[in-house]
């Protein structure tokens, strides 16, 4: 037969056997969908969690000290310096009297009073420092090194518990991520097939007869796959569907009801979750969706 | 047409479907095929149509060694056959013309020849107003007379009829008697397993008696009158 | 036992299944249903048995008025039928011994007994050697058989059988058609639907003839040679 | 039918079922312990989340700091009132000295040289304070007032930020939980009452023969109840199971592999993750299973 009057026939019968068999075509783009809106939903997590890790990695900084006695000259040239490296985000100068009015203002907020023995006379003199806040922050640790080998730096100070912190927390929260996304997908097919392998039961007769009718598998399977792409594709649609025009809403009432802790959070765009969730979707629901009944399909056919 | 050498089949549990049969059948012949219930008589449509292998034996038909047969060829073999199911088997969920349809469009019939040759067999067995009927909404006789139609649709070389009057008055039985002679007449080798005494005895045509798996008798103009 | 006043069923799509049919049958009668394929034998069956709901008209059997019957005590009607359904209808992932004993169960019937009155159905109807078989592993005239041995276990008042005999053979038939008639000595009342020419002219019983959903003829002592 | 003989009944003949329908059944308990899982791992998340958070709670502190020259002895009195409070967890006093090393150390770290000059005079002399972890976070407003007004108290000083991001955080974290709880168990049920109707429209037919041949319903139902108790139940014992003993090897893994983070992170024993997760189960499993199979079955009954 044409492999156009094959596709032709496939697609006809394939939607035709949906309405057949109503109970199991909803059954199927049920799991489908239930399927893929779980993973929407991980995705959409996950995306916002490492745009948020992104954001606090980059409010990571170092602060570059410099040798004793050295001139503002040399200082700028350090600066520069600095800026040209790679993992440097902003670079920015603080004086000694600046560092000191931030600790002032830290600790004995609203009672200067309390230090008025002290001023004029900054403990923190010479003190003065490039805060440098970086793009990431996994090699740090080289980043240091090259830094204190300019010359004219004296210390480069940062945080090696908060930045190997949130280096851990990014490497756990992929892994975390990882295995939920696994998880999930292996649930999928799990469901997905466990409800084809149903649903076939049920047809085994219905294919048997065809066979001996005469029809070859190529024109048993062909409506067979049409109808598990179809399915496919249903199932996928609306939870991407739902997630779209869901996601907007979510973002602005959390942004709403929760603005303190969300000025920490960083939420990315819904284009940017379509990026990666229409592709996974179009993974389970058609490929899923097709396979599935492919595969199970074709044990029966072995008959 | 048909050969049979030294089939046997036996089911699980012991149970004899088959025990070394023989047979030959020529191009065109009409063959009754009696036996009382669990003679095996299905059993042996079975093997024709290779929905059952046979435990030993060789089984010929039209051309094709069921031995050597390649699983990709076994379609062409069954599109050559026309098959009435002692059971029907109908597709449930499709309609009686989609049910005829289907047999038609598995042997790639041009589409503008299947709806009238579809109609046609359907009114030859007397449902030429029931096209858009479900299966489950005919009465028994009706849903056979589906079935026979199927089987007869594609012109088929070999035809197998399983008990194709059980469900049908006599009136109907003898037309259907009389399509399967004249499909008969016109060249198709045609094999009916029935319980009907009435019409073996008047055909008089070859009649096999099948006796726990045996054939206990095979007469070229036999009646059922023996058993 | 059984009245049917101006019954009238039809289906949808226009199909006519029953149309005005009145009839009475006494208690312990033997009545024959005969007619053509689609003529409204199954129909009557169906709603004798509260399978179907007639559109107009009445139906009484064994003193229950169908339109007042509430739905719990369906059940407590059809335990006094026992019926042989024209596809079988056996219960497909149970063995014949299951099947025949679910009958028994379903009437409460004391454990003890519900072993040795299967058996003894199922050897009654020639198949004592094979309870444990499956439906699928029973030739097309062993589960006829199943299905009477069925209807039979719980010797009910009134005895449905829908063609019991289609897919028998003479001898077989001849065997069920006598068992059939032993229970009707014993007091059932016994309505049999079949095709069986011979039979019927033979028993010489009651016959009712049905033709597109009227009943056409209905003699104390008829003939299947009418048709 | 006497009670006993009809649980009977229906104990073996759902038993049966079970085994006659392998590929429905299979497909049941495995959806339900897929759902099951997937709450299962919801749950131990979430409690952990919880500890991790009441732990960073806690650590938000309070610094309670004293009128000038007021007695050692008054300052003891104050102590004791803040210990009163049903929110402290801790109060700890910090000397001005102590106070002073610190900061030093957090800023001049290895450069304690710098501050050579200062040697010897304390710029935060007489800001000695007690510092008051707290159990929860919620009425700090209320709790800053209270500790005001305790007679000798100066000023108390708290991260407003911290606290309030911390709490809101915390409301945050129990509406997602909620809201993952509550998505799990609405797919659950539509995947369960699904994969129920799949395999009821199977047995329609059944259903039907029974009732034809007399049997009422209770005597119909009993069985497919026993056989979604049972599927239910080996639905969720499943997903416990390997909850339970797979819970102990991915802490260990965790804290293992992720030191760094896990510091900040608590992780609730899994028995605690039990005491939740076996009633979810129950009612995820036996009630679904169950109430599945008995409402569809009623559904079909009606005929
Ligand atoms: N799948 C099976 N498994 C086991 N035994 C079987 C199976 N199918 C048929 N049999 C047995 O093989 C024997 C022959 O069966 P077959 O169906 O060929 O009989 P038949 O001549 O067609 O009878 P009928 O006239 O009743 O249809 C019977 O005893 C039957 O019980
Ligand atoms: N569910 C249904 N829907 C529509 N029409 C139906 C349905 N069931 C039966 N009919 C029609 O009603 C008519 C009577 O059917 P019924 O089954 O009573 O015939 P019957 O006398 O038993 O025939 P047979 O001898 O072939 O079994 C037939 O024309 C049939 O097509
Ligand atoms: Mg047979
Ligand atoms: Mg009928």
């Amino acid at each position: 037969m044409g492999l156009f009057r094959r596709f032709r026939y496939g697609m006809r019968e394939g939607i035709r056997n949906i309405f057949r068999n109503k109970i199991f075509s909803l059954a199927s783009v049920g799991t489908i969908a239930a399927c893929v809106f779980l993973l929407g939903v991980s995705v959409a997590v996950i995306l916002n969690v490492q745009a948020t890790m992104r954001q606090m990695e980059s409010s990571v900084g170092m602060s570059v000290f410099f040798k004793e006695g050295i001139s503002q000259e040399q200082k700028n040239q350090i600066g520069k310096e600095i800026q040209s490296k790679k993992e440097a985000a902003q670079v920015k100068y603080v004086s000694a009297e600046e560092a000191w009015a931030k600790y002032k203002k830290e600790v004995f907020k609203d009672n200067e009073d309390l230090l008025e023995g002290f001023e004029g006379s900054n403990p923190l003199n010479e003190s003065d420092s490039y805060e440098v806040t970086l793009k990431e922050v996994s090699n740090h640790e080289e980043l240091v090194k090259e830094l204190e080998s300019i010359n004219g730096v004296r210390k480069v100070k940062y945080s090696k518990v908060a930045a190997e912190g949130i280096a851990k927390l990014n490497t756990l929260g992929t892994y975390m991520a990882a295995a939920l996304i696994i998880i999930l997908l292996l649930v999928s097919v799990f469901l997905v097939s466990n409800t084809v392998s149903i649903g076939i039961s049920v047809r085994k007769e219905e294919i048997s007869i065809m066979q001996l009718i005469g029809a070859a598998n190529g024109f048993i399977k062909a409506p067979f796959c049409m109808e598990g792409i179809l399915i496919g594709a249903a199932g996928s649609a609306i939870p991407i569907a739902a997630i779209y025009f869901g996601y907007h809403r979510i973002v602005l009432w959390m942004t709403e009801r929760f603005y303190v802790v969300t000025a920490f959070l960083k939420f990315v765009p819904v284009e940017e979750v379509m990026i990666y969730l229409i592709p996974l979707a179009l993974v389970i629901g058609l490929l899923i969706g097709m396979l599935g009944s492919f595969i199970t399909i074709h044990k029966y056919l072995k008959v | 047409m048909i050969t049979l050498n030294n089939v046997t089949k036996e089911y699980k549990k012991g149970n004899v479907g088959l025990e070394n049969v023989s047979l030959h059948i020529d191009k065109g012949e009409f063959v009754f095929v009696v036996g009382k219930s669990g003679s095996g008589k299905t059993t042996l449509m079975k093997l024709l149509q290779k929905e059952l292998e046979p435990d030993r034996g060789e089984i010929i038909v039209n051309g094709y060694h069921y031995q050597k047969i390649r699983r990709r060829e076994l379609p062409y073999l069954r599109r050559q056959m026309g098959v009435v199911f002692q059971d029907f088997r109908l597709l449930m969920d499709r309609s009686i013309y989609e049910n005829v349809a289907f047999a038609q469009k598995v042997v790639e019939a041009p589409n503008r020849h299947i709806r009238r040759q579809v109609q046609n067999v359907l009114e030859l067995v007397g449902l030429g107003d029931r096209l858009t009927a479900f299966p489950s909404e005919l009465s028994g006789g009706e849903q056979q007379r589906v079935a026979i139609a199927r089987a007869l649709v594609n012109h088929p070389v070999l035809l197998l009829a399983d008990e194709p009057t059980g469900n049908l008055d006599p009136v109907n039985a003898r037309e259907i008697m009389e399509i399967l002679q004249e499909i008969q007449r016109r060249g198709t080798t045609v094999m009916v397993v029935t319980h009907n005494k009435d019409m073996v005895n008047e055909m008089g045509k070859r009649v096999i008696l099948l006796n726990e798996g045996h054939i206990e008798q095979d007469e070229a103009r036999g009646s059922y009158g023996i058993i």
